[in-house]
């Protein structure tokens, strides 16, 4: 490993800001959007550069793809209302202090990097030492499910309240209805045909990322979000239809994984003595109960926040 | 043995760079959407077949090899199928549909 | 012998990722946004090929599953693309 | 200078970068893309200290790894919200404009 990766990881530095100037500079917010959607992709590689392999697909899933789903199909919905008015615009003095002000901070930032202490403090060696204990071999897996479990507890919780917000801005006629706009079934069938060879094979791979992430790389954020690309995607080439939002079931369904999750973590007290604390024979079997529900929930949570508030009522 | 096999992976992984090369190139310097689009899926289906080849000669095991076989096939699907869309869109008279 | 194959798959990465950034260009002059989702195809895949190369390159096996994840990926947001630029031309514009 | 510093590097100007977008531009669909730049230079901070934790046999320390893992969820979380306000506030006012007089 000589010269050749730093090469690499300059032009990809440099990639990666071109991409980013793009999204901010661009004219057109769809051009902007799709420079957001190459930004992701890059970062994704920039993650892979960095050994974190955890952190990558997670990039790519959700950072990239799902949020690139989101913004494309606001942008085209926005269309047309994207020239700012006269008085919008920001004058010549404010964009200067602007760029006075980002510099600053920029360079500020940059200090910090070049400035960080050595030897760099880590709490790798602890990771390690520990891991036996939750029955785990991925080391990032551990620190979500176990080491600072309360974390992803929270945010499971933070996600659905997201979803509760974006709910509430149905308007009265359509509450409690269903998602986005129906999609049909292209006439000529080559959007469907394409969702049903893919959809089973995403399927797949979302709950083999998943699984494989309690010994490897991979784990429920990241084989969540595949499992609602999926489901999004066969919505989009309108093979299924999306759920209203007052089904019971998927109400459930939503609430499943941050229940067992609460309620393992109370289990804790009596177990181990405190929240979210596994006895040691079972922390592993705890971890998995605990990782199934949470999937299902986030993919589902994931899904539906990208189906956006009901727009049709119930009949 | 070895040698051989990195050999061959060396040729094809080559073999499909050029092909991302073309792709781009076609990309930049066709004048008409639809031979654009065929510049595309050139590098899109021998590009990156190419450089899934080479790297199948490096021993990794079965299964890694068929994960590799699927990334291939994935990136084709969903290839094809935009290259479709777009050029019932982009008809050579026109953009309008 | 391993490190040669390693330095090359490296520089293959490198040469695939600023071949397709060369298409990026495109997107940045894009004569209409059929182009700008064809740049941006053409950078997915050559992203893809060039995890896939990393992964090799760099001994992470785990990086074959990251490219799994965004050829997955990329296939829902072209679709995501297709149906955003089929709404903008039922716009008329 | 290893890939760390460099990456940390690129993050402070992503960072940088995102904050004028967010300043300057008045559409909110800009602004929250601007946002969701400033969120990848941060997340890119952290991988660069996490990186250069790399002890015990891992590539990087995992602690700060799962911080960011958390802090991509929670941003589209927040990015999805962004957007289904926004969409609101254009099918009321068949405008997306933060503009009082508009």
């Amino acid at each position: 490993m000589t010269d050749r990766p730093l090469a690499l990881d300059i032009g990809l530095a440099f990639l990666v800001l071109g991409v980013a100037v793009w999204t901010i500079a661009a004219r057109d917010t769809f051009a902007a959007v799709v420079g957001f959607v190459a930004f992701g992709l890059l970062l994704t590689l920039v993650w892979a550069r960095l050994a974190a392999p955890d952190v990558a697909p997670t990039e790519a899933a959700i950072g990239s793809g799902v949020t690139g789903g989101l913004l494309l199909g606001a942008s085209t919905r926005l269309h047309g209302t994207q020239t700012p008015a006269p008085g919008e615009k920001p004058g010549a003095i404010l964009r200067l202090a602007a760029a006075a002000l980002c510099t600053v901070v920029s360079a500020g930032l940059a200090a910090i990097v070049l400035l960080l202490p050595e030897p760099a403090p880590t709490l790798a060696p602890q990771a390690a030492t520990n891991i036996s204990a939750t029955g785990l071999g991925n080391p990032v897996t551990a620190v979500l499910m176990a080491y600072r479990a309360i974390d992803t507890l929270l945010e499971t919780v933070v996600l659905l309240l997201a979803l509760v917000g974006v709910w509430s801005l149905a308007p009265d006629r359509v509450w409690g209805g269903f998602p986005g706009p129906r999609h049909h079934a292209d006439p000529d069938g080559l959007l469907p045909f394409m969702a049903q060879l893919l959809v089973p094979v995403g399927l797949l791979v979302g709950i083999y990322i998943f699984w494989v992430g309690s010994v490897a790389p991979g784990g429920e954020f990241q084989g969540a979000t595949i499992l609602a690309a999926m489901w999004v995607l066969a919505m989009m080439a309108g093979l299924v239809d999306a759920p209203a939002v007052s089904r019971r079931w998927l109400r459930l369904l939503l609430v499943a994984g941050p229940a067992v999750f609460f309620a393992i973590g109370l289990a804790g007290f009596a177990m181990a003595g405190a929240f979210l604390a596994y006895p040691e024979a079972y922390a592993k079997l705890l971890i998995v109960t605990i990782e199934v529900p949470v999937t299902l929930s986030i993919a589902t949570m994931l899904a539906l926040l990208v189906a956006g508030p009901p727009e049709r009522a119930l009949r | 043995m070895s040698l051989a096999l990195d050999v061959l992976t060396i040729v094809a992984v080559s073999a499909g760079a050029f092909f991302f090369l073309a792709g781009t190139v076609g990309l930049l310097r066709f004048p008409d959407a639809l031979s654009r689009l065929h510049a595309l899926t050139k590098a899109d289906n021998l590009g990156l077949g190419l450089v899934v080849l080479g790297l199948l000669f490096q021993p990794e095991g079965l299964f890694a090899g068929l994960k590799l076989i699927t990334v291939w096939l994935l990136t084709l699907l969903a290839g094809a199928t935009v290259t479709q869309l777009i050029a019932r869109t982009a008809r050579p008279g026109g953009a309008q549909e | 012998m391993r490190a040669a194959v390693a330095d090359f798959l490296f520089a293959a990465a490198g040469f695939v990722l600023a071949t397709v950034a060369l298409g990026l260009v495109r997107i940045l002059r894009g004569r209409g946004d059929d182009d700008r989702i064809m740049a941006a195809q053409l950078l997915g895949t050559g992203g893809i090929a060039a995890m896939l190369l990393l992964a090799d390159a760099m001994s992470m096996p785990a990086a074959v599953d990251v490219a799994l994840t965004l050829a997955l990926l990329a296939a829902f947001v072209s679709v995501a693309f297709v149906k955003g630029f089929a709404r903008l031309g039922a716009d008329g514009t | 200078m290893g890939e760390a510093t460099l990456y940390g590097l690129c993050g402070a100007a992503l960072v940088g970068l995102g904050l004028f977008g967010l300043i300057v531009h008045p559409q909110p669909l800009r602004k929250i893309l601007a946002f969701n730049l400033i969120g990848g230079g941060v997340f890119l901070l952290f991988g660069a200290i996490a990186r250069r934790g790399a002890a015990a046999g891992f590539g990087g320390d995992p602690v700060p790894q799962a911080l960011v893992i958390t802090g991509i969820v929670v941003a589209f979380s927040a990015t999805a919200l962004a957007v289904a306000l926004l969409l609101r506030l254009f099918q009321e006012t068949g405008q997306a404009t933060l503009h009082l007089d508009g």
